[in-house]
């Protein structure tokens, strides 16, 4: 099992270096900061000085020697354009982006598993239809649409929701959350359901397929044969199956939820990571791109990682041999 | 032709398609849809990437059925005079090229990926599946973002169509991964079974084996995949012309007519935005509904 | 065997509307068990076997169905109860094994909770109780050291063990009636006798009836009762074992046990049916088994022989109708 | 009285000489001074300098404000301007143009300093409103004594805080969050408005921008869509203000290159003949351009520069006429009767639908059988890449910083060359008689000499078509109907100006 | 016949597995690197036209030595000689063509061992276009004849596998073994997936290609009634080994392993009707963890100190060959 933990480790830190160099490989050819760093009037010889004073000028693997190393220590250097420290402004833009995901991802797996079972065990009735119905919408949806049309609906025509920010946050140490005022939840809620609207419709139609999988296990014709109750056979046996395939697909989902919230944090403008990205996108600032993937693949290393130690908890089979599952 | 037909109508997949009637809207929905779009130089009324006929004083003019609209222009215009009705087909026409090119793409590159992977295993296997968790880490959105990014500053000069490169590209390179897995899935079953190891005791070459034996064997899951992911493609394009970083702004796809059109939501000029709007949603839609049905059929268990 | 049969199945049939029409899988099936026997249930792959044993606890996948006939347990009929009562039924009257320990154990569940909450589910006791009780049935069923390993998981069990811990799960509500599909297909040559003489000596203890499927005519051959042999969603032949196997009635039993390889006998070829069972979809009319019958004669491509009887048992088949046989 | 405001983007930094921007500049302008500030009507007023005199065509003399404290309680003096106006010379400034011609700032005694320039500058004290004031002792004690500089990967205190000496306090900054100002007690001068506090708050997205000013969840937003104009008008509680900005939108064509980098003529460049570059200006339907596009938020332009910029002449502001037919026989006469193929560079997040304009122009250039591929693209992209010149037409919008023509003319029209004049000039459009003009406009000093020099400069521009000039585009501001505003024509806000209705 | 030199000469064949946990477990775990011996020195011959049959428990090492001598497996150790040359230096050489072509196999279970999506007519094919044997309309008329040859009729070649039963699908497969004219046949479990009378089908079919083209087989089984009656040698494997060889007669006559009789009481008696026989006691031991000395003493009641630490060889006793103790101390 530690073989398994450190392996997965290994894997990760594998998997970051790679992210690591792509997003160093990537930036190398996105726009170039030096012009935006003097401005269009700049002289050859402050451009040389300036590339040099960057080690722009240096080999191409020393320069990523040094990200790397710089990295690993979340030191990303100066936003080009913000002028602040990168590892700051992503610290200060994460609680936002963090606890909106979050509300997303509970909304969408406290929503999406029980309709998912639902639909997999009446399969075939009016309101198991209308949610596959529902949930096609859902993915047929672009997210900026869902965006544009919550606020319409909910901020402009009723004036329930406000349309835009975090509205009132508490500063928790360096954490900033909504979570602690009236204000900061009716934020909340446009944003992270149309974050987790597509979110949702994943897991349950992920669920509902897996389900109906498990369904015609033998094992569950077994339980069935064993006369145990219906309750027991689908939620004791056939949900606990079941959540051991939607947990992975749901971990890298969430991970995808970070990224989803660069479109919905767009339109709200929701002051967190997605935002800082797309700016940094739009002015080429690699240093905030470069941290910002990153950080993305970090959390989706942890989740990764989070589903692998879930799993060791929920399936026997691999807590004991360890090494390869069957 | 005729009997092939009549034999695919005949066959298993015929008849659950015959026997679902969710199947059959969406597939006319598809067709409908595919056809306008193919056929969009000679259906549509109106050639609205054709500047010469764009007339600017025309601009946003509301469907014909209201008050204002003019019978010219059957869903109203747009803001720069283009007719709603023609540009949604040749809108569709370039969100379905660029889904369909994307997925293509991607499914060519995965099954060879997955075939790859899941008949060589050992470290080849290994290597290419950590190529994948990479590739994962990297949601679909943001991989296209900077695809683009990068297309741009690369070639700023490339003509124009260079940007729907970009974006197949971007959307492919997102896109293989999921095949890859479930053909490498596929191919390490259908590498145990024994009809493999027959042609391998007949001497068959591996190339060939993987080939001929293998890839016919695990197209059913690709062919699903590729349903869904053409809606999810013509979904990333819509999301990522909203972002701004789609194809250019004279040759409209439906995402950028949606992003456009969300500029005018608020100002009363609902058409611009609600068309492309229903018609994007109706094609994901129907290719979606398309997959699903697919997979069911596709699937001996519940058949 | 005297007495009310523990078990009588009727007319049975059982049908899967299917884009061809309606398949007829089961066609008339009717045989009963007495308490405390074990009868046997042969035939070729597809024969309808395994559709005769769901039926029985009413586990047939969707969108299967019983179209007419009845299912009788200790004279109430089953085959109609709703779904809550049926449960009762099934692991407390009824219980089953089928033919892969792999697959019927629940992966993430240690066999003990398996088996306690399978005892709870029927019986009236406490936990504590179940799990005592829960332990006596794994050690009854041959299981080392049950105690300590009640609490393992099934990966950690071998295949024969396994298949120990299904039997004990099947047995947990002490059933009645135990249908066993298959219960040593897949396991190994030498662990097959070991269980199938475990579950001829617990059901024998408590007085339970066995309906078991097998193709293995020797297991049937030392274990059962009286056997019954199917052909295509019919049964073709029913009696005492010995008799089906030393003086087989119906033409289809003979050609099923000549060509079974003899260990006592040198043959250069073996007996052989020609051809193949038809499909369900294409049951011929008439005697099922008329296309491959070496005896068949007009009567059997157009009637449909019942069951008749035949010496000691009783076989379908016109060559024993008393009245208007065939010369042969 | 709060305000809250909300704007398309955020000021980057509180640092006022760390960015050339009109946001950041806007912003802090509410907490830092210049010398020299602006009247409602753009006229100069005094502001840390109470005067200011040409004491030699080279010097100029400036009395300073007494008795003015920074926020933090410092008295300002001579010393505070010195390091000032040094600080926007080191490395990170990005302010550095704005005093490029100073050659000594020189200490009188504590509130007399003298500026001498490096040749005759008439406009000085105009090329000091924006660059403002810090606290010598407050950027020495918190070691921000130089704007940030991003090589340096050091961050500084002086981009976080602020501390001068305007009207409002910085209270609490959250980058691109939120940034809330207090009106300052000891301020020198009179607050019109009655605004106590003030809550900043960047909406990049226009759509929730507007619907926040009509859920009323923000007082003043800038700037209003052109499209929901009408809409924030007709709505219960909110108005438009609609106002000329000093911004002019022109199309600019590559001049120079013999061969047109992206066009289907080869061997040579149709845009060095008039009567091309004639036959686009009388193709493009201006007016159209007005009531489609812009929605009428537009002020249609022969001229560079716009209304309230020194050297706009009224009478001089005569467009050609919009004429296809003429113009597609210029084409003809010019040996294009079937037009040709060009591409078109064009950001689409710059300006006021930037990228719909172009396609306007596109669609008009067709009538005359002009193939336009437009490249519309984020201003990350399109400004590096314009700025290499590597284009053929291309649109861009200037504002001159000085609110004088001169800076127009030097940067956009003038030849380019290696002291700074043309850079801006991205086609190249070379006449030497108008560089002769603007060399000679950017030293004199006689006001009616001045203005007439510009007059013939823009003169020789027109009858060249040099550029082709579109229009002014019109601010939008979206105002809670409870607030009175001060709409400056160079976007500029003032909240001291704000006055909040109870 | 038996002056002439076997066909098939096996001699010390050996296989091994590395089933080691990954590195990184056994460095933590302290675990050793685990090697599996699935066959461990098996050595037999087979003359031409003749069969032999390999019984033995699942796992014992049956399939392994099938698929080493069709070359799925290079050996780890040993050899074999088919009609004079070194089998698997034949393989990795320039005459592995020729050898794939002498030498073909028979899968066990006939719903996997046809591609689903091939037509009967590529099925059987396949081997013959592999080696260039056939083209265009010879080769259709060869596939027609194969097809024959196995009791299916030429019209089936343009159905799919799925549409055939469990013994026409076998039959397939072997008229695809038989494409190529081999002399040799390996039959891994042809009939284990089979009912009993579609069992009876294959078998015949099997003879009597024998009988007509003089093939050679060799036979897997766990069936002993089966093995008795197609084979003609049988050779008994318990975990990698063979315990015992002998004439079909012999062996089932007087079986003298105590594994062998163990697994002859097992036989359910088909005239014995209510009789219990005596079913193999024990597990079946774990081979990554073989018992020492003789495999099977845990299990047999004849085992003394000896078995436990001694491991018996392969001894030629009394016209048979048979590895064990007991045997050879004449104690049984
Ligand atoms: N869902 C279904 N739809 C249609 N036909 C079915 C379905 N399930 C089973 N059948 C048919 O019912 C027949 C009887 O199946 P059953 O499983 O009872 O056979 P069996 O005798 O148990 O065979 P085996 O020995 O292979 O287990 C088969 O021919 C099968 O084709
Ligand atoms: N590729 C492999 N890698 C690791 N171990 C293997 C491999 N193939 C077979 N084994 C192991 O070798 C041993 C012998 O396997 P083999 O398949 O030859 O047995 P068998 O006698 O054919 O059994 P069965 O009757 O079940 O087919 C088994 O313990 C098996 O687990
Ligand atoms: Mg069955
Ligand atoms: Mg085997």
């Amino acid at each position: 099992m530690l073989a398994f933990i450190l392996r997965r480790l290994l894997q990760a830190v594998i998997v970051m270096v790679a992210v690591a160099f792509i997003a160093f490989l990537l930036f190398q050819y996105v726009g170039d900061p030096v012009v935006f760093l003097l401005g269009q009037d700049a002289r050859p010889d402050q451009i040389r000085q300036l590339r040099a004073d960057l080690g722009l000028d240096q080999p191409f693997f020393v320069q990523f020697g040094h990200f790397l190393v710089n990295a690993v220590q979340g030191e990303f250097g100066l936003s080009l354009r913000q002028g602040a420290k990168v590892s700051r402004l992503l610290a200060e833009r994460f609680p936002a982006t963090f606890e909106l995901a979050l509300v997303a991802a509970v909304l969408a797996l406290a929503i999406g598993i029980p309709m998912g079972v639902y639909a997999a065990l009446r399969r075939g009735t009016f309101l198991s239809q209308a949610f596959m119905m529902l949930s096609l919408l859902g993915v047929s949806l672009p997210t900026f649409l869902i965006g544009i049309l919550l606020i319409l609906v909910f901020a402009v025509m009723l004036g329930w929701f406000p349309s835009f920010g975090r509205g009132e946050t508490m500063q928790l140490g360096w954490w900033t959350t909504g979570f602690l005022t009236r204000d900061g939840w009716m934020h909340l809620v446009l944003p992270a359901l149309t974050l987790a609207i597509f979110q949702l419709t994943l897991v349950m139609r992920l669920v509902r397929s897996e389900m109906l999988e498990v369904l015609r296990t033998d094992y569950i014709k077994f339980a069935r044969a064993r006369g145990l109750s219906d309750r027991a056979i689908h939620f004791g046996h056939a949900l606990k199956n079941t959540l051991v395939p939607v947990m992975t697909i749901t971990g890298l989902q969430l991970g995808g939820l970070i990224a989803f919230a660069i479109i919905t944090e767009q339109v709200f403008q929701w002051p967190g990571m997605g935002l800082l990205f797309i700016d940094a996108v739009k002015f080429a600032d690699i240093p905030i791109m470069a941290a910002y993937l990153c950080l993305i693949s970090l959390i989706f290393v942890v989740i990764n990682l989070v589903v692998d130690l879930l799993y060791l908890a929920v399936d026997p089979r691999l807590r004991l041999s360890g090494a390869r599952g069957h | 032709m005729k009997r092939t037909l009549a034999r695919w109508f005949d066959s298993d997949i015929g008849y659950s398609f015959r026997t679902s009637p969710v199947a059959m809207v969406a597939a006319v929905i598809a067709f409908g849809c595919v056809f306008c779009a193919t056929f969009a130089n000679w259906v549509a009324p109106h050639n609205p990437f054709d500047l010469t006929t764009l007339v600017l004083s025309d601009a946003r003019l509301p469907p014909a059925w209201s008050p204002e609209g003019s019978a010219r222009y059957l869903l109203g215009t747009d803001d720069q005079g283009r007719d709603i009705l023609s540009v949604l087909m040749f809108g569709a026409r370039i969100s379905l090229a660029v889904g369909l090119v994307s997925v293509l793409l991607s499914m060519v590159v995965g099954v060879a990926v997955g075939l790859l992977a899941g008949f060589v295993g050992g470290w080849v296997d290994g290597f290419l599946m950590r190529l994948c968790d990479v590739m994962l880490s990297f949601p679909a959105i943001l991989v296209a973002l900077l695809i683009a990014g990068v297309g741009r500053a690369l070639f700023p000069n490339a003509p124009n169509t260079v940007a729907f490169g970009v974006l197949i590209l971007s959307i492919s390179m997102t896109g293989w991964v999921q095949y890859a897995r479930t053909v490498r899935g596929s191919t390490m079953v259908e590498r145990g079974k024994e009809y493999v190891q027959a042609a391998r005791v007949t001497g068959v070459a591996p190339m060939r084996i993987m080939w001929r034996h293998v890839l016919p064997n695990v197209t059913g899951p690709v062919l699903v995949l590729a349903t869904i992911q053409v809606a999810t493609a013509i979904i990333t394009e819509a999301t990522l012309s909203f972002l701004g970083v789609g194809v250019p702004p004279t040759q409209p796809s439906l995402g950028t007519l949606i992003r456009v059109g969300s500029d005018y939501l608020g100002s009363g000029e609902w058409w611009i935005f609600f068309f492309p709007g229903l018609m994007l949603v109706l094609v994901a839609m129907s290719v979606n509904l398309l997959g699903d049905w697919l997979r069911d059929a596709l699937n001996p268990r519940l058949q | 065997m005297t007495g009310a049969p523990l078990l009588e199945v009727r007319d049975l049939v059982v049908e899967f509307p299917g884009r061809r029409g309606t398949v007829r899988a089961l066609d008339q099936v009717s045989f009963s068990i007495a308490p405390g026997e074990i009868l046997g249930v042969v035939g070729e792959s597809g024969a309808g076997k395994s559709l005769t044993g769901a039926s029985i606890i009413g586990l047939l996948e969707p969108p299967g169905r019983i179209a007419s006939g009845q299912v009788l347990l200790e004279g109430q009929r089953i085959d109609d109860l709703p779904p809550a009562r049926m449960r009762h039924v099934r692991g407390r009257k009824i219980g089953a094994i089928f033919q892969d320990p792999l697959t019927s154990l629940n992966p993430l569940y240690s066999i003990g909770r398996q088996l306690v909450e399978t005892i709870q589910a029927h019986l009236p006791v406490n936990a504590a109780e179940a799990r005592r009780r829960a332990i006596q049935l794994l050690e009854d069923t041959g299981i080392p050291a049950a105690a300590q390993r009640i609490d393992h998981f099934p990966h950690q069990f071998s295949g024969g063990m396994r298949q120990r811990v299904v039997i004990a799960l099947a047995l947990a509500a002490e059933p009645k009636l135990i249908v066993a599909d298959e219960p040593t297909t897949a396991l190994d040559v030498s662990i097959q006798a070991q269980i199938i003489q475990l579950l001829q000596r617990v059901c024998r203890d408590r007085g339970a009836a066995v309906m078991l499927i097998t193709h293995d005519m020797g297991v049937i051959a030392e274990t059962c009762d009286r056997v019954a042999v199917m052909y295509a969603g019919r049964i073709a032949e029913i009696g005492p074992v010995h008799e089906v196997i030393h003086q087989p009635a119906h033409p289809y039993t003979m050609g099923l046990m000549a060509s079974i390889p003899d260990m006592d006998s040198d043959r250069e070829r073996l007996a052989q049916i020609d051809g193949a069972m038809p499909r369900l979809t294409a049951i011929p009319p008439g005697c099922a088994y008329h296309p491959r019958c070496p005896r068949a004669f007009d009567r059997c491509h157009r009637e449909r022989p019942e069951l008749l009887q035949a010496g000691a048992t009783r076989a379908a088949c016109w060559l024993h109708d008393a009245h208007g046989g065939a010369s042969a | 009285q709060t305000v809250r405001i909300a704007n398309q983007g955020d000021a980057l930094s509180m640092d006022p000489h760390s960015l050339n921007e009109t946001v950041q500049l806007s912003v802090t302008s509410n907490v830092y001074e210049g010398l020299v500030g602006r009247n409602k009507d753009l006229t100069l007023a005094p502001a840390l300098a109470t005067s200011w005199k040409q004491v030699s065509p080279t010097v100029w003399r400036f009395e300073l404000r007494k008795n003015v404290q920074f926020h933090d309680g410092k008295p300002f003096t001579a010393d505070d301007v010195l390091f000032s106006l040094a600080r926007t010379q080191v490395d990170g400034s990005d302010m550095k143009s704005n005093t490029n011609d100073i050659k000594e700032v020189r200490k009188v005694n504590d509130f007399v300093i003298d500026i001498e320039t490096k040749a005759p500058f008439p406009i000085l004290p105009e090329q000091l409103t924006s660059t403002y004031i810090m606290s010598k002792k407050w950027c020495e004690e918190n070691q921000a004594t130089k704007p940030v500089d991003r090589r340096k990967g050091i961050e500084n205190a002086a981009s976080f805080r602020a501390n001068g000496t305007g009207p409002y306090r910085l209270r609490e900054r959250q980058p691109n969050v939120r940034t809330t100002f207090v009106r300052n007690g000891n301020y020198w001068g009179k607050i019109e408005g009655n605004v106590q506090e003030v809550v900043f708050t960047p909406i990049g997205n226009d759509a929730t921008r507007v619907a926040a000013l009509l859920s009323g969840e923000i007082d003043v937003m800038e700037p209003v869509p052109v499209q929901d104009i009408d809409r924030v008008n007709a709505s219960a509680g909110a108005k438009a203000l609609v106002a000329p900005e000093l911004r002019t939108i022109f199309l600019g064509m590559d001049q120079k290159r013999d061969e047109l980098l992206y066009s289907s003529v080869k061997g040579k460049n149709p845009f060095k003949d008039k009567r091309v570059r004639q036959a686009f200006y009388q193709a493009i339907d201006i007016e159209g351009i007005k009531k489609t596009v812009m929605r009428n938020a537009s002020l249609p332009t022969a001229l560079m520069v716009g209304p309230g910029v020194n050297g706009f002449a009224q009478d001089q502001n005569k467009r050609l006429p919009y004429d296809p037919d003429a113009a597609k026989k210029l084409m003809a006469d010019a040996g294009y009767p079937q037009g040709f193929e060009v591409t078109m560079n064009c950001p689409n997040d710059r300006y006021v639908n930037d990228a719909r304009i172009c396609q306007a122009v596109a669609q008009n250039l067709s009538r005359i059988g002009v193939k336009i591929n437009l490249a519309a693209e984020t201003k990350g992209t399109y400004f590096p890449k314009i700025l290499r010149r590597d284009t053929s037409f291309y649109l861009l919008g200037w504002t001159p910083t000085t609110y004088d023509a001169h800076n127009t003319m030097n940067a956009i029209m003038a030849c380019p060359d290696d002291k700074g004049a043309g850079q801006f000039n991205l086609g190249t459009y070379c006449n030497q008689e108008f560089d002769k003009i603007t060399r000679a406009v950017q030293s004199e000093t006689d006001k009616a000499k001045r203005t007439a020099m510009i007059r013939q400069a823009f003169q020789i521009h027109q009858d060249d078509i040099g550029h082709i000039p579109l229009h002014q585009q019109s601010l939008a501001w979206g105002v809670n109907k409870k607030v009175t505003v001060v709409q400056r024509g160079d976007n500029y806000l003032d909240y001291k100006w704000i006055t909040v209705k109870k | 016949m038996s002056d002439t030199v076997p066909l098939l000469q096996v001699r010390d064949l050996a296989k091994t597995f590395d089933v080691s946990p990954p590195w990184l477990n056994r460095v933590l775990e302290r675990k050793p690197r685990q090697l599996l011996h699935a066959v461990d020195g098996v050595s037999f011959d087979i003359e031409r036209g003749q069969t032999l049959a390999l019984v033995g428990e699942s796992g014992c090492g049956k399939s392994t030595v099938a698929r080493l001598l069709v070359g799925l497996y290079e050996p780890s150790r040993g050899d074999a000689q088919f009609d004079g040359m070194p089998l698997h230096a034949a393989y990795r050489g320039r005459e592995s063509r020729q050898l794939r072509r002498r030498i073909q196999m028979i899968f066990q279970d006939p719903y996997a061992s046809l591609n689903p999506r091939w037509k009967v007519e590529d099925i059987v094919a396949e081997p013959l276009r592999e080696h260039g044997l056939a083209s265009g309309d010879a080769l259709r008329e060869r596939v027609g004849q194969l097809l024959q040859d196995v009791g299916l009729s030429p019209a089936d070649m343009a159905k799919y596998a799925h549409q055939f039963s469990g013994g026409q699908r076998q039959r397939i497969s072997i008229a695809r073994a038989l494409a190529t004219h081999p002399e040799f046949l390996v039959a891994d479990e042809p009939t284990s997936a089979l009912d009993v009378s579609v069992q009876a089908q294959v078998l015949n079919i099997m003879k009597d290609l024998q009988r007509r083209q003089g093939l050679t087989y060799l036979f897997i089984s766990h069936n002993l009634a089966v093995v008795r009656h197609v084979s003609d040698q049988v050779g008994v494997m318990y975990l990698g080994r063979i315990v015992e060889l002998a004439g079909k007669h012999q062996l089932f006559g007087d079986p003298r392993h105590p594994y062998t009789r163990m697994l002859l009481d097992a036989i359910p008696k088909m005239h014995q009707t209510g009789r219990a026989r005596t079913p193999v006691q024990g597990e079946v031991p774990n081979p990554l963890n073989p018992p020492a000395g003789c495999a099977f003493n845990p299990r047999c009641p004849h085992a003394n100190d000896r078995c436990r630490v001694e491991r018996p060889a392969l001894l030629s006793i009394g016209g048979v060959r048979v590895a064990c103790h007991a045997v050879e101390e004449g104690r049984i």
